[in-house]
């Protein structure tokens, strides 16, 4: 058995199966001072817009008010806790539940209880019942360059001080002009959701997994890059800048796919353009603990973690271009879509790797942990090799400030 | 409505396309498309919102090629097959000659440890049209999914 | 949080979701001293019918035996605990378990049980085993004009006195006369089986989810009527009488289903004939926890609840007629049977609304509850209006007195 | 067994009648039918039995229209589609002419979220005529399903 | 409330259905001194063959290496959990995982990882990591005439002491010669894995569930035949000897079974061939807790118990003859597997009791008990008939020896 | 390719195949093989792997019939039913004047209980010949399953 201080570097297998240690989560991180992302200030055009996303377990609304002002609401009718809205986005100018008709503005605010005063005068609610006590619960919200953020805790820092200022710069360094959503993707992954938030903040797999990186030489863990961690480690990044050609002394011949012979029929698919001055072409940005913002060449998306049960978790992709785009990079981006998402040459592998794990752990593995020691135990930025799991261990840092130490 | 004759050789198109991808044939797959042919996989939820992303995307042979050799060399996923079945057939003859077809689809996919599941359900949007050897293959076949979501990942075509 | 006393007003969400709760229903509500509905005895023409069906998880055969008896047994063979009956209903003479042979008259009593002497005297069961004590056990029946209830406890009161003056009397008011099955209906509803108990017994929804209702006037809850409570409110119903035009105070506008621009091209449909001289039109009754009894113009169910996890529920219809129905009769019964079930007009909102309710109520729902406030917090007959969440309280009375308080 | 051409427009009507469900234009589906037509919804364990009950029974057109209208602008639910699949068409002719079918079919739905289950599977027994307008309509269609569950609920015809 | 002295003649319901029991299963019997059956040493024929199974819910690894040693893993990679070998059975150099390339010797030991050394020195696994210490978990592996068991435990018995003298001169009777692999089953069950463990004992069902047995007088509990424990019970084993006709004092008329008009159209399917001069035509042999080894006439049969949850069991069936078999005795396998399986005449019944069992004792179920009564509540051999439960008795011996008392 | 109306006969065989089981006409079906015909059920695990096992071999009618007596008289299981789809059909005239056919079939099965789930996927490697009486039979019925698992039992043929 390990002593509590090392939850970042020996992580025990039973916090990814136990239904205890998940409803602890929704609690303690979901219903924590966290900071989730919800959606793009571009979803929500006009007066009237909403959208519809979770914090966690916890369904959520975002509105845009008929002032133009944005409000973030728990989706569950005061009343009897029917969810509010349905679908997943639309135009209304109230909020009806369908149970029975309470109706709510779109801040929220409770507006109308059928019968409420009876029929008659008979029934209806008590004298002392005042609609202001029962608007939707609110969801406090960022608005941070057009990306929505929202928490369910009164006391969660301000959004700056808890991204820390590389994610403020990163953030803004991408939205920096208007963004507009080309599209979606919506992938179920069989495993917990804290094997997916791993890894997406793990460079160590990204060029191993994702053979399709190393046969083309696309992206490799020798090149230029680093690991940024922010908020002692809840908030990190990855990233790699240009390309280079030496192989590092790690035996090419282990990467079982750097294979000579294969070729793609048609390169077009590796055309990038060169969009940002500091020449990064790949950057993973993880924001505790839920939210994944991507660079890949020409691909810009967020990615949102849902959990749903200790073994299921859903992953929702928001694609997105800048509003001013020509049409030969509108087309990049399109075609380079083929590289992420479910069907990604360069991402796919990641929808089963963490049902391996889940599957793997299973058994004896409950008594057993896994060792992130690569680059040592501590949690801090590196800039000279990423061969480091510094971000990974920051997610346990988060997670154990939170959740405490499971043993 | 097209010819009988021309709906019957339409239809064992679809029939041959659907063995080759369930019978794990699929180098056999872009001859089925005209050289420059487009293959397409998206969503009811991003084609209803005229949203232009595509889950897979291939414009001509080389891209559908490539996507066989991922699946073959590249990429890594547990192996799996699908199993395709086919309804509600609808065609009319273009002003080329060409003849544009709609077809539903459902996929199942089986694991190779056993588990069966429901994978996808849809409808292939088709243009087909008649190659310089005189067969028929399709110019376009735009697949859209009923479901927004995808289990765990996509890596043989629908 | 709230004090013990109102979980009648305020009902946890969690107790929806919490499998150590569903749990204890098993044990205290449904093995305790309960009545339920189990089937019709017309369901059982003959010696040697049987009709198998549920108490909670419990399974349970009704059988008819020799002497025209109705027996009410546990279904589950007492040696090594297979379903001793399979089918849903059928005719035998004796129930023979499948796995090894032992074989139980239709009252139950073990009968034979194969090599109980060994072979040639070897084996077999030891002497002092005496079958008399091996009989499937035995479920409690009582047949109320008709209608076969049953319980699992031993203290269960009397059934006349456990649905009390009011609940007897509309029950001898439809079952006055021979009545004849017309079909059945089975309904998968993926919610906590309270949710539609309360949903059933909830006359403030009726009007305003089921838009059919309001959108041809046919039911509203402004007409006559009322709301009674037995048996401290564990038992209930609503209903209407006649029909009325004026809206009450309730602005119809607010009535998402009022279209002046709907109509029926077949308004036949609502064709109905009155079959009762009190003039009611609409009845639902409910008994605690799992029986409901429904009039709703012509057509005339049971339906029964059958919780099949914390999450998900089956309700078992049963639509039936009198035996000297004239064929108009007949066939209005069955064309208004496009009202009701899975698939009716006016009910299949039920079938969805319970699922957004335990969707709407997960992660920091686990903390919130239902507010049940409309006409007080009292539970007790009402007749000067059915804006009154009275019966519903009923129902958590009811739980409250068997479960405890569970806040 | 009738003959192929007949046969062919029946199964076109069934691949239309498919088509206009699971492509949501459900305003075309009454016109499928004789202005008398009826159609019939029921599962196999009432049918066994021979209780009358159905889940959905319209008689006449006008009693399809008001299902359309409860769909589209009355009763509540959460969004969701249909894909059919048919298999196992039998025909034979009658002597007023009309046709006698039957076809199996299985109806998987996919919900707004991306869950997607198979629904209901059974067989459409149907008899077939020309209307006075030369098209082939459904005098009767009666949709058995093979299990006696819904899930959830049934609000578009299958 | 029965006393602890006698869970092996009164078995708790809740046990199929409770998940802490199964959990604590998990780690006292399938990580505690048991035996599991693997797989044969025929299934890997030369260096690099492996062979993925399961003890439990724990994934293991056959390995065959280049000196021709057996080697048992967990499945599990010492990194961060994923499974290495994915598929069932195969051919490898080095096991290799998949997430970053960690890379495993045929024998487990880690030969090889991904920037251990960082890049130019930067980052990789700390001075003091040593691979030596994280080869894959070791299974220890007996090969028992051809049959690989494997134990999680470290003071499992020697697998003769363990099996017992009975248990092994049985396998040395059928593992006499080579055998080869004739094809594979995989069957699910929707019940705990100790209702088929207690399945595959129980010789009381075999001749009445079975009715095929009866009807064609194939093989009947009155048949020349015994019952053998070994482990003060946790082995066992059921045979009969040739045939005979007297019914003993079981009135034949009760086997559902014995239909005298029915036939079979082509008798062919009963042909068999004496192999075993003992005359034994049906043997069916349980290893505690999840190995079954079985000759029915000329099937001969492994069976892997892989429990999947409370509710839900496989069982993988690996099918095989003698290498030397000539043709007509390898048609009479083939033709006779017919009769065993998920499809088999004489078996496809266990493939749904235990679901009938756990569907029977759910509810109020989960107060009652089995009884195990038959032949009295010993656990000891038996020749002079079977018409004995001790065998069955005798699996709830070992269950208690090593899960403790649950009442 | 084969003749189109000796591929429609080949086809209204499936067809009636199909229909035989779903309605539960089981007695009937020894009767689409040849006396002499083969009917055998095997998973794509063991024919991957080329081993002989299978889960149903009838070597002819006789052994089919015992199935149908086993089904009906002698082995016990809960009710349900199966329905079929079948999809990409492709076929060979042989030498010998039969017809080599593959065909991909879906069962579904439905319980009494209302439950449904898919049962098995996978292909029909068929030799259809003309009997003596001009029907068209089974000389070989192979069933291929893609899962290597099977639900509970098997007792009704695939
Ligand atoms: S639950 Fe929303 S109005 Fe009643
Ligand atoms: S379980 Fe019923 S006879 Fe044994
Ligand atoms: S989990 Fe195996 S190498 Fe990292
Ligand atoms: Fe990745
Ligand atoms: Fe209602
Ligand atoms: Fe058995």
């Amino acid at each position: 058995m390990q002593s509590s201080e090392n939850i970042n570097t020996h992580v025990p297998y039973w916090l990814m199966h136990d239904p205890a240690v998940y409803r602890r989560e929704q609690e303690h991180i979901f219903s924590g001072p966290t900071w989730h992302y919800l959606c793009l200030d571009t979803e929500l055009p006009e007066p009237g817009s909403f959208v519809t996303t979770y914090i966690g377990e916890t369904p959520v609304i975002v509105t845009r008010d008929e002032q133009g002002e944005l409000h973030g609401l728990i989706n569950r009718c005061r009343h009897k806790g029917a969810l509010v809205a349905i679908e997943s986005c639309g135009r209304t100018k109230t909020l009806r539940c369908l149970y029975h008709g309470w109706s709510y503005h779109l801040n929220g605010a409770l507006r109308l209880v059928p019968f409420e005063k009876g029929i008659e005068g008979k029934g209806g609610m008590p004298p002392d019942f005042d609609k202001h006590d029962y608007g939707l619960m609110p969801v406090r919200l960022a608005n941070f360059h057009g990306i929505i953020f929202g928490t369910l805790h009164t006391a969660t820092q301000d959004i700056e001080t808890y991204l820390g200022p590389d994610m403020c710069a990163h953030i803004r360094r991408v939205f920096h002009k208007p963004v507009v959503v080309l599209g979606y993707y919506h992938q179920v992954m069989h495993c917990n959701w804290k094997l997916y938030a791993e890894n997406a903040r793990d460079s160590y797999h990204a060029t191993i997994l994702h053979a399709f990186y190393a046969t083309f030489k696309l992206n490799r863990l020798t090149m230029g890059g680093g690991l940024v961690v922010n908020h002692e480690g809840w908030n990190t990044m990855n990233y790699s800048i240009g390309s280079s050609l030496q192989e590092g002394e790690y035996d090419p011949k282990e990467l079982r796919a750097v294979m000579a012979d294969v070729g793609l029929a048609d390169p077009s698919l590796l055309n990038h353009r060169l969009e940002f001055a500091d020449r990064i072409t790949v950057a993973i940005q993880s924001i505790f603990p839920t939210c994944v913002h991507q660079q890949i060449y020409n691909t810009l998306a967020m990615r949102q973690v849902v959990p749903q049960g200790p073994g299921k978790t859903e992953l929702h992709w928001t694609f997105f271009g800048y509003a001013d785009d020509d049409a030969e990079l509108r087309q990049l981006r399109l075609r380079q879509a083929n590289l992420i998402g479910p069907a990604g040459y360069v991402s796919m592998e990641d929808g089963v790797i963490g049902e391996l794990v889940q599957r793997g752990t299973t058994g004896q593995g409950m008594e057993e942990r896994a060792v992130l020691l690569m680059g040592g135990s501590k949690v801090e930025s590196v800039t000279d090799s990423r061969a480091n799991e510094t971000t990974v261990r920051g997610f346990w840092q988060g997670y154990r400030d939170l959740v405490g130490v499971l043993q | 409505m097209i010819s009988f004759d021309l709906e019957r050789r339409v239809r064992h198109l679809h029939e041959r396309y659907l063995r080759i991808i369930d019978d794990d044939r699929l180098e056999e797959w872009p001859q089925l498309f005209m050289p420059d042919g487009v293959y397409e996989v998206t969503t009811r939820e991003n084609h209803a919102r005229s949203l232009p992303l595509a889950l897979m995307s291939c414009h001509g042979r080389g891209m559908m090629q490539d996507r066989v050799t991922g699946y073959r060399r590249i990429n890594v996923f547990e192996p799996h097959r699908y199993h395709h079945q086919l309804s509600g057939f609808e065609s009319e003859q273009l002003a080329d000659g060409s003849v544009r077809t709609v077809c539903g689809f459902l996929v199942v996919r089986t694991m190779h440890t056993g588990a069966i599941s429901i994978f996808a359900t849809g409808a292939y949007y088709d243009v087909v049209a008649q190659d310089s050897d005189g067969e028929l293959r399709f110019k376009q076949r735009t697949v859209i999914t009923d479901s927004r979501q995808t289990d765990t990942l996509l890596v043989i075509p629908l």
